[in-house]
């Protein structure tokens, strides 16, 4: 958060709210479309579009976690069976061949949804835990089915195609990753704004209704199990096309997009992010795919580092990365976040390299316990040292000690500026 | 011409235990009519039976001739039958003028609709806001309605449940916890928003009761005792007997 | 708030993108396995196989082309296409020509394809596949391409062997076939019942099952099954965790006859069968470690345990992979342009450190090599597996297994 | 005749080592509304913690010790875990547990690595009790079946004839009222917790031997005993005792039989395509009991939550 729009008065942000909206998706659009020429790659490219077909999957998660406030288990599966009926479509030979693909994840988004008309049929009568163990029960279900349904699943090979066999699009037969970028893009773009809008639409302020308080909603004359059965049926709407960006992307779909391994981690990108905000899962999506592509590169513990990361979350910021950021528009309504500015820097900076010493700590650790024999040589933040003499060890412990002393030190000064940012209002957190 | 909502031996069993044993009972179309009765003999239960929160064990309930057996509690909300509740219920995150819109949507004609917005109505938007006027809660229309106060949340309450244009209002001891100025300013409220329609509300306040019922109902042990004028009703002497006797003297 | 996340990407990205440094002289392979995870213990044993192999039989032998050096590079898959695809794509941007890969025929598959539309669409930076494990035939038949090349006998030619062993041992009447329940255990289940009806018509097949893979916690049912068959021997497919479970629970319930199985050795296998293992596992498997096929594959076997004393050789194909690649590089005279490279491993004939000498097949790049019978036993040991004091001893010995075995392979050439 | 009896006994130690980690997870929610998702996570650190005390002091020191770690650990994540993140409601409950399902098994594969610990039955019980028409029965089956009906029978005696047992119980009906009676809750929501996952240690210790101790352990096991006690009824020791029993001998037999799809479709009137590798139809036609084994369970589990939402034995809905 920089200064510069801390020290902005808070009325035109409040005058011009219904402008607001359109400025996000502006930028949003412009990156969009800029960001290839940033990093032109491939792989950051793959990287991008990976990063974009869990966006629009969390955010369809989303609508029934943080809108509709049901916890499902097993959600997968709507984006999974999504993209392998595009599979099919795309082997099917003469009616793909007369079809452009950027169409496709249409028919994605329709399969997501009958599964989830069938599946909601029964599922949506209750919410809570009844809702989230049927979700398990069916998410396995599957999940188990695609490897003994061949016809359908491909056994455990998955069922592979050539999206290039589709008829050109203007030319463009998405041969190239930066096509398929594209294509991505405006589909993360038409769905993302399609489920914006759709929060703000009667269905979606009664879903909100229906999570908070689903008996008053009742007596409001909505039936609480429709409610439900609607956000569930979007929602694997959006989560089928999800899938079939995959199935374009990768051209491959297996049993792993079914099981409930992506479930869970489909649910832990959601919450990362915040499921309170509309953009929280957007942030989690993004976050996520650079630690499981990004730090995996460097790292072979970051299995370890999220699950700590994911706790950690859990625990002190429910609100996820979103929660995090928006506890700050207060303060700044107050124009007061500048002065939160100092105090941070004095408390997460020590903290940042308090929380990397004792990142050193724990790679020091392992690799001593697990590398092989003999082999005392290890890299670290692109220093090579000997894990077995005690001076690396000393450095890292001393680092961890001393940044979170310091954390611990000017944490209180931190606190008071946070209450004084915030007083006028009267509200902290 | 039918009654608003008629009871007709209306039952009630949890287990063993009969917690109304058949009540008889008609509400006219725009009485406001009070039940009252002391603690446990059944008046939250008679609510919930009404308001299909709660099946019954036997006998029926009419609401403008209509059998209401079997119907699910949104269903009878959109025959025109809208409840409050005795503990606070909205919709605490959202914020104030939300809730007030929310309770209008299916009044409306919203249904589950998912192709326009509701920002962009102006039908929604100023309803919502001239029920926020009638309970006084305009300057608070975007807080989160959590934050209110317990009296702003209670008005609040009164508020969805009005919005929605049902002509059969039910209110749940819509003064309970409050303190005197804060009752009065209720009752006010109640009388102002319920204005041509028929209110049927539990009460324990004799003051609330007397300023504003014209009918007034006595449940004892699952049962009503005497229904009439509330001037008939202090004059009854089994009620006395059962349960005015201190209460009036109270007051 | 929107730029300052974006910043963040951008760092991150560029970050991930400065470590793609290629330098000049060296030829990277990219190792994709598993390397978290519950497999992460085979893959982190085959990426020391690698390192130690480029390094031993190519760095140490002054490289390549007159001094090119070979570097693995690690990529995580964690066993999975999509994360394969992805560190696939990571590892065409770091300049990266040679793909080797081996856990899951479900990863080869997925890679195998994406690799042949990778050189049609980019036909600028085209790559190999080096295919050390994943055995599926499909592989080299219907699914067959240019750039794919597998160093290990498919699951045909292993039971092709196998049924050999079986149909010399007069003394079995009954095989009871039980497998993990996708694509690579019904193969072995097919082969197996194909491979037996042809060379011992006589022996009944007394139970012919699959289970769910990686699901089942308790074999104990399915060996009351096969001692109800009162099978003489079963043949298995399983690996990992399954491979253990199968093993030990009939095992315990008193089944005493053979066990021919691909995987049961090394990754704690071998320490977790142990005592009683010892008579029954039969393993099908190129590359003889016991006893050692000559002083030098001992002195190899010998340098790689004093760097990974927790290490075992159990994928000796490995080692022929670095030579093989190693000659056709020299023989195509460049590292970069892998079609010459491909053309010149085509064919490719080669003497196996491990004893033998192997052939690159031309029409569907299946290496033809010995394949063996090995015993799981304590005796006569000299490189155990885990450190265990048991290991594996060759048996049986197929030479040249399935050279002329027909293929299915319609392979289009550049 | 024989078989029948080998797979009851088979079935029985299935069902059991399920109930112990069940009856845990079901007292636990009873009492607190946390669905521990982490469960099954308690079960592995019992196993392992089992396995690192068997190496120095043997495996009877680790039935004895490994649990009570548990239990401290248990009890230490529900006083500074849950406790914290009770305030935000049943949903970050939830998701907390999983989280810390995730982070044990990556802290399990950080301690101990990757491969499956030779954690071994002790000596003493690695023979065969009897055997049934040649079908032998380990010692140490035996052995498990006497500590699973022991523990029940402890959990009972404490529930039903101890003061403690008394509040629990009211609390597994009438959490509120209990706390309205004035008892701290706090702290018997931390012993429930610590004597749960307690549980789920001594079978991690005993089954470890048997099942293999790995670090997926916890995943193969973790959602089958949600679905036990969802069948089995929220909050009912009885039901997740049914329920357990019944899971374990259902997934054995469906395991020891070849029953066929194809006899029951056939049964059933409908003609087996001709040539069924061509027909879309074909792995309906193929299926075989022991293929669906393992999934039967969570189909049962659904049509329960369809048909009865309270389970077999539960009274409050889940």
């Amino acid at each position: 958060m920089s200064d510069q729009q801390a020290r902005k008065p808070a009325q035109p942000l409040q005058a011009g709210s219904i402008a607001l909206p359109m400025i996000p998706w502006g930028i949003a659009a412009v990156l969009l479309c800029i960001l290839p020429f940033i990093f032109t790659n491939n792989s950051a490219i793959t990287i991008m579009n990976q990063m974009a077909i869990t966006i629009i999957f969390a955010l369809a998660y989303n609508m029934l976690l943080g809108q509709g406030g049901m916890l499902s288990f097993g959600h997968a599966v709507y984006a999974g069976v999504g993209g392998f009926a595009c599979m099919h479509i795309i082997n099917s030979g003469d009616f793909f061949s007369g079809l452009p693909l950027p169409v496709l994840p249409i028919f994605g988004g329709l399969v997501g949804m009958w599964l989830a008309i069938i599946v909601g049929a029964f599922s949506t009568r209750k919410a809570g835990t009844v809702f989230a163990m049927i979700s398990l029960g069916v998410g396995e279900l599957i999940a188990a089915c695609s490897v003994i349904i061949v016809v359908f699943f491909g056994g455990e090979e998955g069922v592979s195609g050539d999206r290039t066999y589709g008829l050109p699009f203007f030319g463009v037969e998405f041969l190239q990753q930066i096509e398929v970028y594209y294509l991505i893009a405006f589909w993360l773009m038409l769905s993302a704004i399609l489920m914006y809008l759709y929060s703000r639409t009667p269905m979606g302020r009664m879903a909100n209704a229906v999570r908070d308080n689903p008996e008053r909603a009742e007596f409001l004359g909505y039936s609480a199990r429709w409610v439900r059965f609607y956000s569930f049926v979007a929602s694997g709407f959006f989560a089928g096309i999800a899938g079939a960006l995959f199935a374009i992307n990768y051209e491959i779909l297996t049993e792993e997009n079914l099981n409930t391994t992506q479930s869970g981690i489909i649910l832990l990108v959601t919450f990362l992010g915040g499921v309170g905000f509309f953009f929280g899962p957007i942030l989690g999506a993004i976050v996520f795919t650079l630690v499981q592509t990004v730090l995996s590169l460097q790292t072979e513990l970051w299995g370890f580092y999220l699950g700590i990361i994911f706790v950690a979350t859990v625990m002190f910021f429910p609100g996820g990365l979103a929660g995090l950021i928006m506890m700050h528009v207060p303060a700044l309504r107050l124009g007061k976040l500048g002065r939160l500015g100092v105090p941070y820097l004095k408390t997460l900076l020590p903290a940042a390299i308090g929380a990397l010493g004792a990142a050193a700590l724990v790679e020091m650790i392992f690799h001593v316990r697990h590398a092989p024999n003999g082999d005392q040589e290890m890299t670290l933040f692109w220093t090579t040292f000997d894990s077995h003499t005690i001076l690396p060890w000393g450095i890292a412990t001393l680092v961890t000690v001393v940044g979170f002393g310091i954390m611990r030190a000017t944490a209180p000064a931190l606190v008071e500026a946070w209450n004084e940012a915030n007083t006028p209002d009267g509200m902290s957190e | 011409m039918t009654a608003a909502l008629e009871l007709d031996g209306l039952k009630k069993s949890f287990g063993k235990t009969e917690i109304i044993r058949g009540v008889d009972l008609s509400i006219g179309t725009g009485e406001r009519h009070a039940i009252i009765g002391p603690n446990g003999a059944g008046k939250s239960t008679l609510f919930n039976l009404i308001t299909g929160r709660f099946a019954q064990s036997g006998g029926a309930i009419r609401l403008h001739g209509t059998d209401l057996a079997g119907k699910a509690p949104f269903e009878i909300n959109r025959m025109g039958l809208s409840r409050s509740f005795q503990i606070t219920n909205i919709f605490p995150k959202m914020t104030v003028f939300e809730n007030v819109r929310c309770s209008l949507l299916w009044a409306m004609g919203y249904r589950y609709n998912f192709w326009s917005m509701v920002g962009r109505s102006r039908a929604l938007t100023d309803g919502a806001d001239e029920i926020l006027e009638q309970i006084n809660l305009t300057a608070r229309r975007d807080l989160p309605a959590g934050v209110l106060s317990y009296a702003e949340q209670r008005a609040l309450e009164i508020g969805i449940t009005i919005a929605g244009g049902a002509d059969v209002i039910m209110l749940d001891e819509p003064t309970a916890g409050m303190s005197h100025s804060e009752t009065d300013y209720i009752v006010d409220l109640i009388r102002t928003v319920t204005e041509g329609k028929t209110l049927i509300m539990v009460e324990h306040d004799m003051g609330v009761v007397f300023g504003l019922a014209d009918q007034i109902s006595v449940l004892v042990y699952g049962e009503i005792i005497a229904t009439g004028t509330p001037e008939n009703v202090r004059a009854n002497a089994r009620v006395q007997e059962a349960y005015l006797g201190t209460a009036l003297e109270d007051h | 708030m929107r730029k300052s996340i974006t910043l963040g990407v951008a760092a991150a990205l560029t970050l991930s993108v400065s470590s793609f440094s290629v330098a000049a002289d060296t030829i990277k392979i990219a190792f994709i396995d598993p390397l978290s995870g519950p497999f992460a213990g085979t893959g982190v044993n085959g990426l020391h196989q690698y390192e130690f192999a480029a390094e031993e039989l190519v760095n140490k032998k002054g490289g390549v082309l007159g001094g090119d050096m070979f570097e693995i590079v690690a990529f995580d898959n964690k066993i999975s296409p999509k994360e394969s695809l992805i560190q696939l794509q990571v590892a065409i941007d770091q300049g990266i020509r040679y793909i080797a890969q081996g856990n899951s025929s479900g990863v080869a598959n997925a890679l195998t394809e994406a690799i042949d539309k990778h050189n049609r669409r980019n036909p600028e930076d085209r790559v190999l596949f080096l295919n050390y494990s994943a055995v599926d035939p499909a592989l080299t038949n219907d699914k067959c391409n240019f750039w794919h090349f597998r160093f290990d006998a498919n699951a045909d030619i292993k039971m092709d062997a196998l049924t050999d062993v079986i149909a010399e041992d007069t003394g079995i009447t009954k095989v009871y076939i039980i497998g993990q329940d996708y694509s690579f255990g019904k193969a072995v289940a097919a082969a197996a019942v194909r491979f037996i009806g042809e060379k011992r018509p006589d022996i009944e097949i007394v139970g012919n099952e699959l289970h769910p893979i990686g699901k089942v916690k308790d074999f104990t049912p399915y060996s009351r099954k096969i001692m109800a068959a009162e099978t003489d021997a079963i043949i298995t497919g399983n690996w990992g965790a399954d491979m253990l479970g199968l093993g030990k629970s009939v095992l315990e319930n008193g089944y005493e006859g053979p066990i021919f199985t691909y995987y049961a050795a090394a990754d704690g296998i071998t320490a977790a069968f142990g005592e009683t293992g010892e008579g029954s596992l039969r393993l099908v498997a190129e590359g003889q470690i016991n006893p050692p096929a000559s002083d030098a594959a001992a002195a190899y076997y010998e340098s790689f345990k004093a760097k990974y004393p927790d290490g075992n050789i159990s994928q000796a194909r490995i080692t022929n992979v670095i030579e093989m690649l190693a000659k056709a590089i020299e023989e195509a005279g460049t590292a970069t342009d892998v079609v010459p490279v491909a053309y010149a491993l085509e064919g490719m004939e080669h003497e196996s450190l491990w004893g033998g000498s192997v052939k690159m097949r031309e029409v569907d790049h299946q290496l033809i090599q010995d394949v063996h019978i090995h015993a799981h036993t304590g005796d006569d040991i000299t490189f155990d597996y885990d450190n265990s004091g048991f290991g594996i001893k060759v048996e049986n010995t197929v030479t040249m297994a399935a050279m002329d075995s027909p293929t299915t392979c319609n392979m289009r050439r550049p | 005749m024989d078989l029948i009896l080998v797979n009851l006994i088979d079935g029985l130690v299935t069902g059991l080592l399920l109930f112990m980690l069940s009856a845990g997870l079901t007292l636990i929610f009873s009492m607190m509304g946390v669905l521990n998702f982490a469960h099954a996570s308690f079960y592995m650190l019992g196993a392992y913690f089992a396995f690192q005390i068997s190496m120095a002091l043997g495996f009877w020191m680790g039935l004895l010790l490994a649990p009570l770690i548990v239990g401290v650990l248990g009890a230490g994540v529900e006083r500074y875990g849950l406790r914290r993140v009770h305030q935000y409601g049943h949903v970050p409950e939830l998701i907390f547990t999983f989280g810390l399902a995730l982070l044990i098994e990556e802290l399990v594969q950080f301690i101990w690595g990757k491969n499956q610990m030779p954690y071994e039955a002790p000596e003493i019980l690695q023979f065969t009790a009897f055997a049934i028409a040649g079908n032998s029965i380990p010692a140490y089956k035996i052995f498990m079946i006497f500590i699973s009906v022991i523990i029940f029978i402890g959990l009972l005696w404490v529930l039903t004839r101890t003061r403690v047992g008394m509040i629990i119980q009211a609390a597994l009906t009438y959490p509120k009222t209990v706390e309205a009676l004035g008892h701290n809750v706090p702290l018997i929501f931390m012993g429930v917790f610590g004597v749960g996952t307690a549980l789920a240690g001594v079978a991690g210790v005993i089954a470890g031997p048997v099942l293999g101790t790995f670090p997926g352990m916890a995943f193969v096991l973790g959602s089958i005993v949600f679905v036990t006690i969802v069948i089995g009824g929220l909050g009912s020791l009885w039901g997740a005792l049914v329920a357990s029993l019944l899971i374990g001998w259902m997934t054995t037999f469906a395991k020891s039989y070849n029953l066929r799809m194809e006899d029951l479709l056939t049964w059933l009137g409908f003609t087996k395509p001709e040539n069924i590798w061509d027909s879309a139809w074909r792995d309906l036609w193929t299926i075989t009991s022991p293929q669906i084994a393992d999934i039967l369970p969570y189909i049962l589990m659904v049509l329960i939550l369809i048909f009865r939402p309270y389970g077999l034995f539960g009274k409050r809905d889940a």
